[in-house]
């Protein structure tokens, strides 16, 4: 793989993903603060595509180990975030017509 | 297109989508399809990142078939195992769950820093030294919010506390930024794997040791905290393999949990340094001074009925309506209320409960539909307005020494205004104290009376006053 | 200068400065939108930077007297945007004590 | 360090200066400072770049000395030129200069282009495709611009419209097309001079052509939309010379152009492209129907004095109080009223007068603080629970027919709810129209009284009335 974020790239994309972050996250209101921290917390499950690597490129037993100990892990912070976000949110409905 | 494109492009659909996802979380309207987007943005990168097989290692060649193997089983069973656990936890043990969802986060950034730095060959500093601070950040992170994770789920009880807890662990994090130090200058990427095995053993240890001491009703902060630190872990590792999704993801997951952990700490009228290193409630119990007036209990179905005839009810929910579980009951009491022509709305405060939103996840949990959710900002002004607020398990959130009393720890915290409405109902157990542990003025108030008893209990009572009065009509 | 605006990482800074770029602006009042059309209209007289470099590094007197346009452009795009945006901004004030 | 870094240090300093600058846009408390903050960035950038004379190209090793004066007069020149007029401009005339500053922007990433595509050598496809696309947009923002400018400065008053304008354009924009593949196909980055030339000039033309149609109380909207153009050239050339301080500036810029644009143009019920390629008010003026009722005028006298005695007025300053410069007569009437007790804030509508925040920035200059400035959201719910609505030169923001009537062309806009005050005085020289062109049925109102005059005018009776009224009690 091409290294592409060399030096001042790196800043550059730190500094607008903070921006980015920041702003977003800030109109969450504050209703959805538990599922935005579970959500946010799914977002980062994103790093099991970097163990993935590690493990695929793994050459000693040790790193296979390793590798595989990351991908589980990685793996159950996708799913587990995915799953407990969904849940949550499914329970947020607007009053209805059917009233009681 | 090469496999390495499509990897490419895979990455940047899915920061797309993660983006796109987290601002659909600026509604509840919008927000259930936002964590779909998300979803897509982490199932496309996954999916493409297999074609990694297509560009090993020429040394991890004879590997590959074994590795692609443990690649999928490894997939296959944190995603079936997350995946069970997650759709049966109740809802109520949500927090211990987000807790190690996020300490497997933190691993797995370790795992790829461990991976590297028993690197296939000398490793540029530019990259080792963001290695070695990832991995110190992401073990950190997972042996802490394992510890968090068995505090909240009540296998940890006590508070541990050793002595001179802040010299060990000040021993400790010298000690591994000493071995840190060591293996980027002695040993160039190269380090022995006993000497690894201490210098990640070190980090968790660490995080077990920081994270011990601290009270369980804190854990929610930490867990934030942890969060905003598994999200850097992430994104220093993506640094390394070069993966800008990753710095991507990994930065704006740690300005969402920095920004919640400093909304809690400053909701809690503490800094986040205080709520890591000191024991809370030792000085703030001796603050308040002797409240002049009595507590003036009253009858459940008294109570109920006066609430029946009022035109408006706020309802102020607070962590004691979660202990008791009575969301459900009080919701069906809310109907009631409403079928007889009540105006009711539920008032929320920012940090009710011990999570940022934890009300609100109860109240829309019993079906209580969110527009009668409002915040703070929009609803202190209409207690003036309000018949009867009934406060509900609720304390520190409605506690007017917040505005007058500036020897009180939680003075300056902004608080729901119950004190103005005309008639206010406490339901609590007893004379037991709210979060930060000092008096209540309110509960003394001449507009105020309290009905004794669990949330539960006291809710069946009002539905069945009110039903008995529509019996009867 | 070393090329580090490489294919995808070009994108990534593209995608992240758009964010950035519609959250801050949207969180404008509507008080301020004349202001904020000039004061972007500055932002985006850096292009005198650009202008410099290519001036700088003219070869042929076509080149010098393109780049020299250019520079000059540049500049009056950033100074006017400056003036005129300080000048609006200075006339917003609040309610003083100084009642009439 | 070396100059490459510290001109790629200072380059960074300035995009986060530019963010930070603009995010203190965000208030009228800050917004000040902001454009400090992202002068500095400005500054920072320019002065780091003359270290680009350490790195020049071999081959312009020999001019550098003569490149370094041009530079520095060049920029000289400019700054000083531009600073003088903004500095002297009235505030009337900041459109006009906003647009010519805008186009000078456009023509420098054009000169870029020119520049680059002159080239020093072969340019590869990468970088020749983005250094065209970016010629184009920025020649046709710089004319555009210019001839904008001269419109609303009235060096052109006519809309200059030729037969087949539609059918002229397409050709010229597909010439250009077709040169700019040619160039890229045909010559690998060694076009001859001529060719570039005229490349470059049927893009300044197209830039004229588009534009002169356009009717002057259009232009704000193209402005804007040519704001976004140039942004987007200076990140395209910013993309080319590698400079991602340029691109990131360009882009968030075009996001702003982009945003302005798209809310002008729905505060006016019209789409973009129906802006920039249909005379507007021709089919307009057809659609009301008949209004029934009549107008009633009022002595500008006996209207002051209601308002003089009322408990609250709110003001709807529109485009007539631009043309009348009534705002310093208007700010001292206010003033009075004040003095007399009486609450008076203004009712400001997105898209009054004929900039957007048009009507905050002539209010700002009298001395009215922003704080009496009250957006429609804020403020519309108060008319009903308002003495006075005084609407000086507005017209179409106080249209009810966008609330009513389908046929209406600015059906759909949300309008000021004046009519929902107690007493509607409507200052304005006689019959005419607003820049929509339709009747508006408000001004028959039986609340509604007209006061019949310039704005400026009837402000000087006002003031006297109330001053007779002080002297004489
Ligand atoms: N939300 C967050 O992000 C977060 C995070 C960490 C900390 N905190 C802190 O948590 C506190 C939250 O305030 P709060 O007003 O919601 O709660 P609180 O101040 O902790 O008070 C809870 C009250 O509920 C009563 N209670 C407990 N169990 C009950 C039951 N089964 N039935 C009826 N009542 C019961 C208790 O009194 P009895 O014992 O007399 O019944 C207690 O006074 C704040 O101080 C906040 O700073 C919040
Ligand atoms: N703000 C923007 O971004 C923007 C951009 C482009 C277009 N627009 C459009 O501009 C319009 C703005 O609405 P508006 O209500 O502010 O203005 P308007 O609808 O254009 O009406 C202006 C009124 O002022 C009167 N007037 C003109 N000169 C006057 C003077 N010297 N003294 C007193 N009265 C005078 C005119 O009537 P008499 O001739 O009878 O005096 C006219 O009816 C909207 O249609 C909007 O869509 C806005």
């Amino acid at each position: 793989m091409e290294t592409t974020l060399v030096g001042f790239i790196a800043l550059y994309i730190v500094m607008l993903a903070t921006f980015t972050g920041i702003e977003v996250i800030s109109r969450v209101p504050a209703i959805l603060h538990t599922p935005l921290m579970s959500g946010s917390n799914f977002v980062h499950g994103i790093v099991v595509v970097g163990a993935l690597y590690a493990l695929l490129n793994a050459t000693t037993p040790a790193q296979q180990v390793i590798g595989f100990v990351g991908v589980l892990l990685g793996a159950g912070n996708a799913a587990g975030g995915y799953v407990v976000t969904r849940r949550m949110l499914a329970m947020f409905k607007a009053s209805a017509k059917e009233k009681a | 297109m090469t496999p390495g494109l499509i990897i490419e492009t895979a990455d940047f659909v899915a920061a797309l989508l993660f983006i796109l996802g987290l601002k659909r979380m600026s509604s509840p309207v919008t927000a259930r399809s936002g964590i779909v987007v998300a979803g897509w943005g982490v199932l496309v990168a996954t999916l493409a990142s297999f074609l990694y097989v297509f560009g090993v290692d020429p040394a991890a060649q004879p590997n590959l078939a074994v590795n692609l193997g443990l690649g999928i089983a490894a997939l296959g069973i944190g995603v079936a195992w997350a995946w069970v656990t997650g759709e049966k936890v109740p809802l109520t043990a949500m927090p211990q769950m987000v807790a190690i969802y996020n300490g497997m986060g933190g691993g797995a950034a370790g795992c790829i820093a461990a991976v590297e730095l028993s690197g296939n060959g000398a490793m540029p500093m530019g990259q080792m030294i963001p290695a070695i601070v990832g991995a110190v950040i992401g073990a950190v992170s997972f042996s802490g919010s394992l510890i968090a994770w068995a505090k909240l789920d009540g296998k940890i009880n006590k508070t541990i506390r050793l002595p001179g807890q802040q010299a060990i662990n000040s021993l400790l994090f010298a000690a591994i930024v000493g071995l840190g130090v060591y293996m980027l200058v002695a040993t160039g990427g190269q380090s022995p794997p006993a000497l690894t095995s201490i210098f990640f053993g070190a980090a968790l240890a660490l995080g077990v040791l920081v994270t011990l001491p601290i009270g369980g009703a804190d854990m929610p902060v930490v867990i934030s905290l942890y969060n905003a630190c598994t999200g850097l872990a992430v994104a220093i590792e993506g640094y390394v393999l070069d993966k800008p999704v990753l710095v991507i993801a990994g930065v704006v997951v740690g300005a969402a949990g920095t920004l919640l952990t400093l909304l809690m700490a400053r909701a809690m009228n503490r800094s986040v340094a205080n709520v890591l290193f000191s024991r809370f409630g030792e000085t703030g119990t001796a603050g308040a001074g002797e409240i002049q007036g009595s507590m003036k209990p009253v009858e459940a179905g008294d109570a109920a009925i006066s609430m029946r005839y009022a035109g408006k009810v706020l309802i102020i929910p607070g962590y004691g309506l979660a202990v008791a579980q009575a969301q459900y009951k009080l919701y069906e009491f809310v109907k009631l209320l409403q079928a007889a022509g009540v105006e009711v709305a539920f008032a929320i405060h920012p940090v009710a409960g011990r999570m940022p939103g934890h009300m609100d996840v109860l109240l829309a949990e019993a079906g209580v539909p969110y527009d009668l959710m409002k915040e703070l900002d929009e609803v202190n002004d209409e207690f003036r307005s309000t018949d009867v607020a009934l406060v509900i398990g609720a304390n520190d959130v409605v506690n007017p020494a917040a505005r007058t009393d500036k020897s009180s720890p939680i003075y300056g915290m902004p608080i729901l205004n119950a004190d103005h409405a005309h008639q206010v109902y406490v339901i609590k157990r007893g004379q037991g104290k709210g979060y930060s542990g000092v008096e209540n003025e309110l509960f003394y108030a001449d507009n105020c009376n309290m009905v004794y008893g669990d949330a539960q209990a006291v809710l069946v009572k009002f539905i069945a006053a009110i039903k008995e009065l529509g019996a009867a009509a």
